[in-house]
């Protein structure tokens, strides 16, 4: 992507929407009990607005926001999450993935609620570094 | 659930798809996909899947798009068929 | 059952054969990587929307459970399993399509063609220059 | 070659045609998919999903429950189909450069 030069007005267009769309999807992830969305669609809107500064400021500046090298350790980090609440609920005495034997205080019920936040964290987290490593490999790859 | 919305959104996804496979220029080619994204989104919407259309809005028509979009940017611009 | 209301209540099915039909005609008949990855896109749209189509209940709400309706009656809700399994779907075919992408670089890094005959007749040349050139040491 | 894609094509939809003849009519209440029990006589899935999900997990959006608690063995294995397409991602695209000596390095 090389072939045309970034525009100030687009930058600072963009600069402005990232934040914004940054905490829209923090919402998705953390409101997903209530309403539509979780894991998913909020890491997906989390890549996009790393994305959005990739495509609109190149990639010497995006450094600045989100380092390349960065992407795949975020999503093993991501999937190590998702196992790491299933051997918590292993060491309190449950099977794997069963939320309910958290070594936390509560009731089974809202230690339930508790894992699939958990699990939804990760599951955003392995998302986003996944995504904008692919866009990253696509980009850097070769000459055109 | 309102079958002349669902009516409408089905034919409108089938030209976008015939729109999507028969352009020469690839780049028309996947804007017109990405348009067949978002009236599927609209879609799984109108058939009570929420969670299922906010994904497909998000994929494919922020990401998927993108990836493309960078593809053909790699790659050539026109094919034949 | 009449052969009109046959038709009339199972006009989902029909387009998403329409869809599918579609997609299978990109995948097999157009020559062009794009458009073979374009093709598959559509024929996993449509399998999704088969899916989801099958989930509708009528007189059925979207399944987050509300306090005025209550979850005793599992008629009330629209049946939430495909949605999972489908919301799953999205994200690894968007993941995979990924692979698809970084295949179609490489392909046109090597041979700098994306079009199936000519990549065909290039990979066989380069194939009989190697033989060749084996032969001749 | 035309021809047998085409045939191809239409022995396909006329299968698919005839499998959807068989199908229950769009978004009847009584099919066997949205009973409470299945034709064996046991309590099937998705009726106990939409009972039991808000007992369970003390969370209304029912798709959010069983994706991660009901069927969370499945979501793990796609999270790890992510990562393994990422990863793949990175070795065919990964731009091997030549050190001084000559040798190929990553």
């Amino acid at each position: 992507m090389r072939d045309y030069e970034s525009d100030d007005i687009v930058i600072l267009v963009s600069r402005t929407l990232s934040p914004f769309i940054m905490l829209f999807a923090l919402y998705v992830i953390f409101h997903g009990h209530y309403s539509p969305g979780g894991g998913f669609q909020g890491g997906t809107m989390l890549a996009a607005a790393v994305i959005l500064i990739r495509l609109a400021a190149g990639m010497d500046i995006a450094q600045l926001q989100f380092p390349r090298a960065l992407g795949m350790p975020l999503g093993a980090v991501g999937v190590l999450i998702y196992f790491g609440t299933g051997v918590a609920a292993m060491l309190g005495g449950g099977s794997f993935l069963d939320y309910a034997y958290l070594p936390l205080p509560g009731a089974a019920a809202a230690l339930r609620s508790l894992g699939i936040l958990f699990v939804e964290v990760g599951v955003g987290l392995a998302v986003v570094g996944i995504l904008v490593s692919i866009y990253d490999d696509l980009l850097e790859s070769g000459e055109r | 659930m309102h079958w002349e919305l669902e009516v409408t959104l089905f034919i409108f996804l089938v030209a976008a798809a015939l729109l999507a496979l028969e352009s020469r220029n690839l780049l028309t080619a996947v804007v017109s996909l990405t348009v067949f994204s978002f009236l599927s989104a609209l879609l799984y919407v109108a058939m009570g899947a929420v969670d299922v259309g906010f994904t497909e809005a998000v994929v494919g028509g922020g990401v998927s798009g993108v990836l493309f979009v960078v593809t053909i940017f790699k790659t050539t611009r026109t094919c034949r068929d | 059952m009449s052969g009109l209301e046959f038709f009339v209540g199972h006009y989902a099915y029909w387009f998403v054969v329409a869809l599918l039909v579609l997609g299978l005609y990109g995948m097999i008949v157009k020559r062009n990587f794009v458009k073979k990855l374009i093709g598959m896109t559509i024929f996993q749209v449509a399998v999704i929307i088969f899916f989801i189509s099958s989930a509708v209940k009528k007189g059925a709400t979207i399944p987050i459970a509300d306090k005025a309706v209550g979850t005793a009656e599992s008629g009330l809700y629209v049946n939430p399993l495909q949605h999972t399994l489908m919301l799953t779907a999205i994200v690894v075919g968007v993941a995979t399509a990924g692979v698809g992408y970084a295949l179609l670089v490489t392909i046109f890094r090597r041979f700098r063609t994306l079009n199936e005959p000519e990549l065909m007749e290039r990979m066989r040349r380069e194939r009989e220059a190697a033989e060749k050139q084996g032969n001749d040491a | 070659m035309k021809v047998a894609n085409f045939a191809a094509l239409a022995l396909f939809a006329g299968l698919l045609i005839y499998a959807a003849s068989g199908l229950p009519n769009r978004g009847d209440p009584t099919a066997v998919l949205h009973r409470d029990t299945s034709p064996a006589g046991t309590p099937s899935a998705p009726s106990y999903y939409i009972r039991n999900a808000y007992k369970d997990a003390a969370t209304p959006n029912m798709v959010t429950v069983i994706l991660a608690d009901y069927r969370g063995f499945d979501t793990m294995g796609e999270e790890t189909v992510i990562f393994a397409a990422g990863l793949a991602c990175l070795l065919i695209l990964r731009r091997k450069r030549k050190n001084p000596q000559g040798e190929i390095e990553p």
